[in-house]
């Protein structure tokens, strides 16, 4: 529970986050910090510098433009998200985040922490591969780029997003042929494997767990996305809770099951 | 569920059996409890434990000189200053194990992953830790041994020197004439290995402790949350060359114990030598990763080459079976569990005749003690799976195979083939309830409606045995040297100036509600209202209201702790009256009666004499009366159930007093293709004689049956080759929350115990039903033999396969 | 746990092999390194942060020779201390001619206790992998360069 | 560091060390003991508190952030002696054990009664799912919390 000693800041803009980040490479942004704490209470990790990037106003909100797609900002809770109008635009993102973690943790957890710390267990980052988000990062410079999520997830706790950069958008095309699909370590808890699966034109269907970024296999229908997964040919890591074939086979049964349901919504 | 009004509680009709509401939970619901870490004292000191990162190492050196330089810290202690300034811990067992030298912190070697090494206490929380961070322990890391099954093999490495090897206790238990069973068995059915897993309970607020230390006086107070003061008492005494007079403990709000505060003293004694050496309160707490990491994991424990004698009609004539026990890198309270589980010998069955041959090792893990359902939990476990077992084999349906050769009602008190008395009980019957409550009769409808949902169902039961008030005397079944034998516990009851009823306990609840039912026998004997009664939160040895065994454990409170209140009450009562009839003027006591919170004449109720009064008088003004009147008002009791010294030649006797007993029902739905499951309903009926307030007892049930399925489902202390623990938070160690909970029916049977005062019967570890239903309820689902007690998704996926 | 594999580096097994015995250029190629001394030519230490995303973990590593075919084979003995972390690894690397490349076969035991070793342990092995292919890049690199310095 | 907080009611003004955990902040610094801690992980919920209107537990955020903010604790729930009806009900339903995570378990009730004063079975199993309970099996604070469910 006793953290290292640490320095805190809370910069007024994205701007004064951005310099407070470049001024120490051991300085981390802050967000919901329900990871992040928690990686510090343990002293497995211990930034200099905290950048708290709560009321920071810039990088919140949740817009739906005219063709449907939705723009967020990555420090809007799961539970703003979940409450929010827009957001039912594309209503697997409400329903995932309903089953992350806990009311507490939901209060304070943040889209862009949950994608940022990329954590191999986390819902977002398959679903977000799944559904085809793009990623706009800001760099120190204050010039921003846009990435997609196969370029977005480099590794575990490590994305696109650098020292003295900050993810300030998420942009999300319109769709509805959604389906997410989880073993979890009793009901809702962390996720074993975790699958997401979109349908628009084609079947997108992103695997949790089994590596250290999501894992994207296209198919044409539900039918053949097992052989797709098998054809990804996963080496999934063995822990205290699967051992490395069976993830491997819950990612085969999980990525069907996301599929199915993204095919059967209209 | 029922509401309980408090209007129900009223004067004048029996409290006993009444579901009044907790005096605790008044301080509890508004944050007003005290438990260990909220105590606080000027100048105190945080402690906080250099722990090691190995699981077998030497430590080659320990340097503290960088911390004892920094402001604000204050001291540490290291293993070599421990082993100068006290003594081993007194072990229980004899040799091999007996010879191990277990100190408060390592000494030369680490045997653990998390096992203390240093202790430094500084002014926050904060820089105690960051200090510990600064010591630099070398080691020279050793090879370790994680499974218990290779401890003994001839290049296996040894954790004690001193034991030789890694063999720490080792015993034949055998009852009946096993050739004779079975000569007369049609089938013997065998089984290979079965495995029990290391788990435990995990209270929620973990160990820790105040300690001051007197100058003046030589005399540490401990304000601690240990369960088992009397045990820690016996235990730091002899290592800290003190007399019992210098440790004062103090409990008060425990939050949960479960058995897994029993063995703390290490930790005390640490407290104990800095708060001396550093002239100032120390305070430890405990952190989650702490405990998972080091305290009081649940005996691992192995059954092979079991065979059991049958006839084809599943008549159970006797079984043999070598039991392994895994009792972790120390015996903190080992190896007692070599023999607690004696106390179910036969299980629910009336199988005569059998034989176990128990070994029990050290290994490179966390070192066991008694956690909810200690050691007969492994038993019961291995009796129930044979039922199981036996029943699939012979194609018999389990409840027939349970039914004929449960031990039948009429045959109470019932002696097992160990000479333990079964007090009272009426198996078949409770699982009749609960098979009514889970609807049995519709069970064939609801496999074939969870089938056309793509799902297997099964159904299991686990009946067991809550043995309550040990006979120590069991202990010498382990070691003839001890000297420990029955039982015993406390209570004071005293009438006060103003006339206040105030009940002194032995015992450390965390959460059982003594203060509530010890009020409830107060008032009834008393005559009074609950109100005026008031129970002492918490234990105090200054209290003088402590014997040997006071605490909270091993079922037993309503048995030991409400007879001693009300044997207290009881003689309270007498001495009212006696002073009332000098008062009135001789009237004999036989004409008096209490009522109304005072004491009358029955046939006059207008001769009226307050408790008030009565109290004033004792206390206050007494001139005038007779010299040889012999009331003080103060009446402290102990009580003593009634047992005899086991026969240690042939390991016969009667170890436990009560047996309270639990018969669960459990329904799965398992997805074949994942593996993954739920229990989809839940019947537990339970039958611990009288029961003086039904919620409480209630609450153990339900709370020991959350446990059982947080044990069967996802609760393991899983160490990888190296002795890594890999579930050392409750990230990995899943524990059920509100979404986990299947529902819950309850059913419950009142059979008194003939044996106690008040007929009833110790209770609240019963829970290991659910882990045997649940087992029974795959092994259903699937058709495969279900062979360990933890059978998370993956495993089960497996069984499928 | 027990990593492996093959890498093939468009470089003659003479350089590959001088590149793998350079503490400057190993030092460029293990993560995070901070500072290196260099004790003789079988013993180095280094102090390392290798960075895990949420943050660096410090190391004080040494590294020792543990046998040597040159110019084909050899293995090392590898151990590091950090606070709440403590790294053993045996690594061996077996070098091979294939028609002007030179393909190294590599294997290493990596065990890793303390709290981190605990903690992390559900993501341990994807950032080992991680590690080992950022390792093998630099390595790759170093070698190209030593190419173009030849 | 600064932090001026007013916790049920009051406020409270002192300099604490920038890592200081809020909890650590509410039990040592200001001797508010009611909110507990059972893990180190974020897991257990027995600190939860209400924070400007929402429930956290307040062991996954510094004192340091709570700078300016209201905060409710399980000591602010009954007035004077008047138990809230939640309370009661946690009594009458044997809702509490030991006690020790009845005060988070409290907050999370309290949040999730304000928010939706009549919740389904599900909704109150939900909205308890972040408070770990060893003792009751949550049966009874199921119970509980429905009986003062409009």
């Amino acid at each position: 529970m006793l953290l290292r000693d640490v320095e805190y800041a809370k910069p007024s803009s994205v701007a004064e986050a951005l310099a407070r980040l470049a001024e120490n490479d051991g300085a981390r942004a802050l967000a919901g910090g329900q990871t992040l704490i928690n990686v510090m209470k343990a002293r497995a990790a211990s930034p200099d510098v905290l950048v708290d990037l709560n009321g920071l106003e810039e990088l919140k909100g949740i817009e739906l433009g005219a063709d449907g797609t939705l723009s967020i900002g990555p420090m809007t809770t799961y539970t703003e998200l979940m409450g929010s109008a827009e957001a039912r635009a594309r209503p697997i993102l409400g329903e995932v985040c309903s089953k992350i973690a806990d009311v507490q943790v939901r209060n304070r957890g943040t889209i862009g922490g949950n994608l940022c710390s990329n954590d191999p267990t986390n819902h977002l980052p398959p679903l977000m591969a799944a559904i085809g988000a793009q990623f706009t990062i800001i760099g120190q410079d204050g010039g921003e780029r846009t990435v997609p999520a196969s370029d977005f997830f480099l590794g575990v706790y490590m994305t696109a997003v650098g020292q003295a950069e900050l993810l300030t958008r998420i942009t999300i095309p319109a769709g509805k042929q959604d389906g997410f699909a989880a073993v979890t370590l009793g009901v809702d808890g962390t996720c074993i494997v975790n699958a997401a699966a979109s349908m628009n034109g084609s079947l997108r269907v992103a695997i949790g767990c089994v590596d250290a970024v999501p894992v994207l296999v296209e198919a044409e229908s539900p039918d053949t996305v097992r052989e797709a997964v098998r054809a990804a040919g996963l080496q999934p890591p063995d822990d205290v809770h699967a051992s490395s074939e069976y993830r491997a086979h819950l990612a085969e049964v999980l990525a069907e099951r996301a599929a199915r349901q993204a095919a059967e919504k209209r | 569920m029922t509401t309980i009004a408090p209007e129900k509680v009223e004067v004048g009709r029996s409290l006993l059996g009444e579901s009044v509401p907790r005096k605790e939970d008044r301080r509890l619901t508004q944050g007003q409890g005290v438990f260990v870490d909220d105590v606080k004292r000027h100048g105190m000191g945080y402690l906080h434990f250099v722990r090691s990162p190995y699981a077998h190492a030497h430590i080659t050196s320990i340097d503290v000189s960088k911390v004892e330089k920094i402001k604000g810290v204050y001291g540490t202690l290291t293993g070599e200053e421990v082993a100068t300034l006290t003594d081993p811990f007194f072990q229980i067992a004899g040799a091999p194990g007996g010879q191990i030298k277990d100190f408060s912190l390592a000494v030369g070697k680490v045997r653990f992953v998390g096992e203390p090494v240093v202790a430094v206490v500084a002014e926050t929380r904060e820089l105690a830790r960051d200090a510990s961070e600064l010591i630099e322990v070398e080691y020279e890391p050793l090879p370790a041994i994680v499974d218990a099954r290779n401890a003994l093999d001839a290049d296996a490495p040894v954790l004690h020197d001193d034991a030789g090897a890694n063999l720490m206790w080792e015993g034949v238990f055998e009852w009946g004439d096993l050739d004779q069973a079975f000569a007369e068995a049609d089938r013997v059915v065998k089984i290979d290995e079965l495995h029990f897993h290391r788990f435990n309970s995990t209270p929620l607020e973990c160990d820790g402790a105040l300690v001051e230390y007197n100058r003046g006086t030589g005399q540490w107070t401990i304000h601690t949350n240990n369960q088992f003061p009397g045990f820690a008492a016996i235990m730091m005494g002899p290592a800290m060359r003190c007399g019992l007079d210098k440790l004062r403990f103090v409990t008060q709000d425990i939050g949960g114990g479960f058995g897994n505060k029993i063995t703390s003293h290490p930790q005390l004694v640490v407290c104990c030598l800095l708060s001396r050496k550093l002239n100032r309160p120390v305070q430890w707490t405990e952190w989650r990763t702490d405990f998972h990491m080091s305290m009081s994991h649940g005996n691992e424990r192995w059954f092979q080459d079991t065979e059991v004698a049958v006839k084809e009609d599943g008549t159970l004539l006797g079984f043999r079976t070598k039991a392994l026990d895994d009792a972790g890198a120390w015996l903190r309270y080992e190896p007692l569990g070599g023999v607690i589980w004696a106390q179910v010998t036969p299980g629910m069955y009336r199988w005569r005749h059998i034989r176990v041959d128990f070994t029990q090792v050290a290994t490179n893990k966390a070192p066991v003690s008694p956690n909810r359902g200690y050691s007969r939990m492994q038993h019961l476990w291995f009796t129930e799976r044979v039922i199981d077992i036996v029943a699939r084999e012979l194609e018999l349906d389990p409840v027939e195979v349970r039914k004929r050769n449960y031990i039948r009602a009429e045959d109470m008190p019932y002696e097992t083939p160990n000479g333990c008395i079964y007090d009272s009980g009426d198996y078949a019957q409770m699982l009749d309830i609960a098979l009514d409550l889970i609807g049995w009769d519709s069970m064939d409808e609801k496999r074939r409606d969870a089938e056309s949902r793509g799902k297997r169902l099964g159904v299991g039961i686990g009946s067991t045995l809550d043995s309550g008030t040990n006979n120590f005397g069991q202990s010498q079944l382990i070691n003839p040297e001890l000297q420990f034998s029955g039982n015993n516990e406390v209570a004071t009851v005293k009438l006060d100036i103003f006339g206040e009823i105030v009940v002194t306990l032995g015992t450390t609840p965390q959460g059982q509600g003594h203060e509530t039912t010890a009020s409830q026998v107060v008032a009834e004997i008393l005559n009074c209202s609950l109100d005026d009664v008031h129970v002492r939160a918490g234990h105090d040895s200054y209290w003088n209201s402590h014997a040997g065994f006071s605490g909270t454990y091993a079922s037993q409170f309503a048995v030991t702790g409400l007879s001693a209140v009300k044997g207290a009450t009881d003689m309270l009562a007498a001495e009212i009256k006696k002073l009332a009839s000098v008062v009135f003027g001789g009237v004999p006591v036989e004409a008096l009666e209490l009522a109304e919170g005072g004491v009358r004449i029955k046939d006059n109720p207008e001769a009226f004499l307050p408790f008030m009064a009565c109290g004033a008088i004792i206390n206050a003004n007494n001139a005038g009366l007779p010299d040889d009147l012999g009331v003080t008002l103060n009446c402290r009791y102990v009580y003593r159930p009634p047992f005899q010294v086991p026969d240690v030649e042939r390991k016969f006797g009667n170890l436990t007093l009560t047996y309270a007993v639990q018969i669960h029902v459990a329904v799965v739905e398992i997805d074949p293709e994942t593996g993954y499951y739920d229990i989809v309903d839940y019947a537990a009926v339970d039958d611990c004689g009288k029961r003086i307030n039904p919620q409480i007892v209630e609450g153990q049930v339900m709370g020991a049956t959350a446990q059982a399925i947080g044990a069967v489902m996802h609760e393991v202390y899983e160490y990888d080759e190296d002795g890594n623990l890999l579930t050392p938070n409750f990230y990995d160690y899943h524990v059920p929350h509100a979404l986990d909970m299947p529902p819950l029916r309850t059913g419950s049977m009142e059979s008194p115990s003939p044996f106690t005062p008040l007929g009833t019967k110790g209770m609240g570890e019963g829970g290991g039903a659910g882990i045997h239903a649940v087992c029974a309820a795959i092994q259903d689902a699937t058709g495969k033999i279900v062979t360990d007690s933890h059978n998370p998704y993956h495993r089960v996926w497996e069984l499928m396969r | 746990m027990n990593v492996n594999g093959e890498r093939t580096f468009a470089a003659p097994r003479a350089t590959v092999w001088r590149v793998l015995n350079d503490p400057a250029s190993m030092a460029k190629v293990m993560p995070g390194v901070e500072g290196f001394d260099v004790h003789d030519s079988g013993r180095w230490t280094a102090n390392v942060k290798i960075p895990l995303g949420l943050g660096g973990l410090r190391m004080k590593v040494d590294m020792e020779k543990t046998e040597e075919r040159e110019p084909e084979f050899a293995k090392m003995a590898i151990k590091g201390t950090g606070v709440g972390a403590m790294l053993n690894m045996v690594t061996s690397f077996d070098l091979r001619e294939s028609d002007g490349a030179c393909a190294m076969a590599w294997s290493a035991d990596v065990k890793i206790a303390g709290p981190v070793g605990s903690m992390g342990q559900r993501v341990l092995q994807p950032i080992v992998n991680q590690q080992v292919e950022n390792v093998l890049s630099a390595l790759d690199v170093q070698v190209q360069e030593a190419l173009r310095a030849e | 560091m600064d932090v001026a907080v007013t916790v049920n009611g009051t406020l409270y003004e002192r300099d604490v060390e920038a890592r200081k955990l809020l909890i650590h902040f509410l039990r040592d610094d200001l001797d508010l003991t009611g909110s507990h801690i059972g893990c180190d992980t974020g897991n257990c919920g027995a600190c939860s508190v209400i924070l400007d209107g929402k429930l956290v537990k307040s062991c996954m955020l510094l004192a340091v952030q709570a700078d300016g903010a209201e905060i409710e604790t399980v000591e602010g729930l009954a007035d004077g002696d008047r138990l809230t009806a939640l309370q009661q009900a946690f009594t009458d339903h044997h809702a509490l054990q030991c006690g020790y995570c009845t005060p988070g378990m409290l907050m999370s009730a309290t949040a999730l009664l304000r928010s939706n004063p009549s919740p389904s079975d599900e909704d109150i199993r939900k909205a308890l799912q972040g408070n770990i309970c060893r003792c009751t099996g949550y049966w009874n604070i199921f119970e509980a919390v429905k009986s003062v469910a409009r």
